[in-house]
């Protein structure tokens, strides 16, 4: 295992004390627990407060996105597992503002049995939580089983469009619905080239040939759905793009938010490869490109790979993309 | 004749030391079809109970195995430590106020985990989870006790049940979870969620397992 | 070689040309050659114009700079490889806007021969250019041959205050004298625990065993001053930390600028874990930390290692440092 | 009897083929003690001279080599790419006007390319750089003209004399250029730009090398 760190018992709790260290005007943490990630100003009286949480090794996701115009909170759990119950408890509490929290967060069952138990207690003191599950990666089950895929990279779009409308002063009801509706216009799939290392596990959690791919590869080391050889930027980028497409179903003329997002190991240089794929053939079916985001949103460690994001754009999401962010891992201007 | 603080602290250490006896074999089994992080967490429960059952008093045995399903959750709330925590739980509240436990207690807190992590799991029979090594393993326990068999015969056919229901599904595919993703890259593998009952079984019973 | 590309020979036009259609609003290029990106908005009239270059397969390193706040333009080569004369002369006749061109470049040979060269060309045709050469890697000679070393990620300091001084009016003089105070007062060391390969090489630059790192090892494979075993992340943290200070000599009561850089390959987890022992190591000392940079800003594809570089700040480049900047990869609101 | 225009594209055209044949030979002394960009630098300027060669007019010979010192800049403006650039105009630049070559030309193009290349690099001798087998070589063809032997023989005297300022640059340490940062790891390593130019005078003599 070929990383730079002390004791892998401690990887998540001295990353989170570097983080905070790092950034100590954005961000704080509650319930004296380093895994309990708040805003340094929560909480935002009056706004509807958004948290998540999941596993660490996914950096930015989760807690990178917490921050101005994003996310209030965020409850971090060891690598690859859910943090517990009463840490997206002593979240929620730190960040209510009055109007309500939010949940948003990937369709994995450790996080949604705790986050659902942190609910419960929230409700028992008076806190109206809401929940919206991202499952936007349609290499984790077909159509007709679109509610058991899980959640990947698309999370962001939830997390920016829902924070905006949050930061507009909108309503509970409000960002839970822009939260849904940039979640059913959102659609991911992604591919791996190598595998990562639990800190703790300390052995890679698949193996794979030096001419092999894993096709529809999740954030999590998870083997993907098949693997075959290695085929070109142009070809892979292909693929993923006809897949999401047929998933996503626009029309010609609509418009989309791309994300091209490496997976921890894969250098810019070839996410910009596979973007000009991506802008080649979407503009050459008719669809327009409103933003692209290229680089890492959401990784596996040091795994090797991407995954393509697209998310069909209406006016209110639009605007709601646009509007300005400042958190340690997303700057909009 | 029951069961008193000190049995229960003792196999709650036993199930401890074999849970981190096996991290590693757990932890492949759940890279083989999940996220790998399985022994780990396992292994930090295991860590908590233990330094748990030797600090807390056994009572109340029922708030003794509730708390020890508290402290299980703020160890390792993965997927499998949040089902071990709910079933430690609902094992409490089973026995809630007795210092002592008849075998047919034993019995009701193996149905009342059961159900537990049925009702937070939501998973069917069948779709390759922890569940198909527990519902046939509780299932076993209590009839062998009503056909008038020791704790000990009883212990043992749960355990041979859980591996029946363990192997029972090794050749199918995964229908919920994490391992669900991967399709029929699950069959033929081992569940790591029944495997790792097996080895609380075989430490309860101190059989040798699988 | 596992990477997402096409033919290795279209890499780095096909990297180009992904990044030009990624940010439109922010980039074009000059001279009808990918190779010259500039600003959307370049010439700006009146302002003194930046411009660096050098090789690709160092995003954000170098063009990824290009912006407000920041750079005016940039050539790019191949990569490892120095740009042309002429693409540098092209970059610089764009973006002249009257008041001179400063060239902020790494002290690599290849570099600083065709830059010499454009700057002859442009002189011959009335631009005045003006030459700052980065030399802060530590590793890569003794104090007493300071003038021979390379340069890497702390460019990105001089970047941002030169970049800062054009944009708020400073003159030729005044920018190139930034330019220097912030290199005088910059040093980086870094280490390397897997090796990158060129594309077009098509195998590692080098190997290394699965417990062993390269101290003091450059942006481009090259093999670093060393080969030890691996240490910790603390270790690794206060053996670049104390290389670095004894060079630097700071006074206690010194403020710092603090760059945490990954090579690539290293996920941000492991870079805050540095971090986190970084600002124990400092503030222990009597040192006080201004701003903390995490992340990836000058890499080496999909090599695993990291980089740490310290600035010391006096009131002026503070105030640069915090003047805003926007481009595609460097964002400061 | 003088060198034609043809006997320059031809010279120009075996020089390409070598240095595309040593790619990997190059490329893998560069990673040695450098970035291992060369082999790849120098294929692209020899496809770039290669197709200036066959496209160019030749009645000027030092126009001729100019340009093709402009080509290769910017086909691989790498050091070496740089230098190699370097060398060909001011090689051409020593010919100009010219359209046939006399043997004491060569002697002055290889003159004027060692000058080109010192004053672009200002590298010393004994830096362990392309210089310590340049100069002698420039030196030994001039002196083998001078003393009367054929410009074949005075071509296989530079060859070896390329060869021999290589060797015993060998063992040496890299003073300049990015070989200079790793230190004594460059000593017994040979110095990939030495290397290039021992590849380049095979082919302009036509003989094995090495
Ligand atoms: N919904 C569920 N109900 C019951 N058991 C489940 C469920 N989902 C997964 N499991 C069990 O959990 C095991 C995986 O546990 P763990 O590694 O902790 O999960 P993860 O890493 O996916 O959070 C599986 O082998 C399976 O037996
Ligand atoms: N200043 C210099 N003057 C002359 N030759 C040099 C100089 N620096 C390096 N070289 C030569 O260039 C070779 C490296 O060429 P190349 O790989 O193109 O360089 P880089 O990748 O560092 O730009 C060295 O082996 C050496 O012979
Ligand atoms: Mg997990
Ligand atoms: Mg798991
Ligand atoms: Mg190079
Ligand atoms: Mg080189």
């Amino acid at each position: 295992m070929k990383k730079i760190l002390n004791n892998p018992n401690d990887f998540v709790v001295e990353m989170l004390e570097g983080l905070l260290k790092a950034h100590p005007t954005q961000l704080s943490y509650a319930g004296d627990d380093v895994h309990c990630i708040v805003r340094a100003d929560a909480p935002v009286v009056g706004k509807v407060a958004l948290a998540t949480g999941g596993g660490s090794g996914h950096l930015p996701v989760f807690l990178g996105y917490v921050g101005q115009g994003m996310l209030d909170g965020c409850a971090v759990g060891d690598v690859f597992a859910s943090p517990s119950a009463d840490q997206m408890f002593e979240v929620t509490k730190r960040i209510h503002g009055g109007a309500g929290v939010v949940y948003i967060y990937g369709n994995y069952s450790g996080d949604v049995m705790n986050f659902d138990m942190a609910a419960e207690l929230a409700e028992l003191e008076g806190i109206t939580v809401r929940t919206v599950l991202v499952r936007d990666d349609i290499a984790s089950a077909p159509p007709e089983r679109a509610e058991r895929r899980r959640g990947v990279a698309g999370m962001v779009f939830a997390f920016k469009t829902a924070g905006a409308k949050a930061a507009q002063g909108g309503s509970l009801d409000e960002v839970v619905a822009v939260a849904e509706k940039a979640l059913a216009n959102t659609r991911s799939m992604g591919v791996a080239l190598s595998p990562c290392t639990v800190p703790m596990a300390g052995r890679p959690t698949f193996t794979i040939g030096e001419d092999e791919m894993e096709i529809g590869m999740g954030i999590h080391g998870e083997p993907g759905m098949k693997r075959e050889k290695l085929q070109t930027a142009d070809q892979i980028a292909t693929r993923m793009i006809e897949a999401i497409l047929a998933d996503l179903k626009p029309a010609t003329g609509d418009t989309l938010a791309v994300m091209v997002n490496g997976l921890g190991a894969t250098p810019p240089e070839e996410l910009y490869i596979l973007y000009r794929k991506v802008h080649e053939l979407l503009t050459g079916r008719g669809l327009k490109i409103h933003r692209a985001y290229v680089g890492e949103f959401a990784t596996s460690m040091e795994m090797a790979g991407a995954s393509l994001t697209f998310m069909r754009l209406d006016d209110e999401l639009t605007a709601l993309l646009d509007y300005p962010a400042n958190t340690p891992f997303f700057k909009q201007i | 004749m029951g069961y008193t603080g000190q049995h229960v602290t003792e196999a709650m250490l036993r199930v401890c030391a074999a849970l981190k006896a096996k991290t590693d074999y757990l932890t492949s089994l759940d890279q083989a079809v999940g996220d790998g992080d399985m022994g780990y967490t396992l292994g930090k429960i295991a860590d908590a109970l233990a330094l748990y059952a030797t600090g807390t008093p056994t009572n109340d045995l029922g708030k003794f195995l509730a708390g020890a399903g508290m402290a299980a959750n703020k160890a390792g709330p993965s997927t499998m430590g949040t089902l071990l925590a709910t079933a430690l739980m609902r094992a409490g509240k089973a026995v809630m106020g007795k210092s002592e436990l008849a075998s047919a207690d034993l019995a009701q807190m193996l149905q009342a985990a059961e159900q537990g992590i049925q009702e937070r799991g939501k998973a069917q029979l069948g779709d390759k989870t922890i569940l198909d090594a527990l519902h046939p393993a509780a299932g076993a326990f209590a009839a062998a006790l009503a056909g008038g068999q020791t704790v000990a015969a009883a212990g043992a056919s749960a355990l041979a049940a859980a591996i029946a229901g363990r192997d029972a599904v090794t050749p199918l595919r995964s229908k919920i979870g994490r391992a669900s993703w991967i399709g029929d890259r699950t069959e033929g593998r081992v569940d790591p969620g029944c495997e790792a009952l097996v080895v609380i079984l075989s430490a309860l019973t101190n059989a040798p397992g699988t």
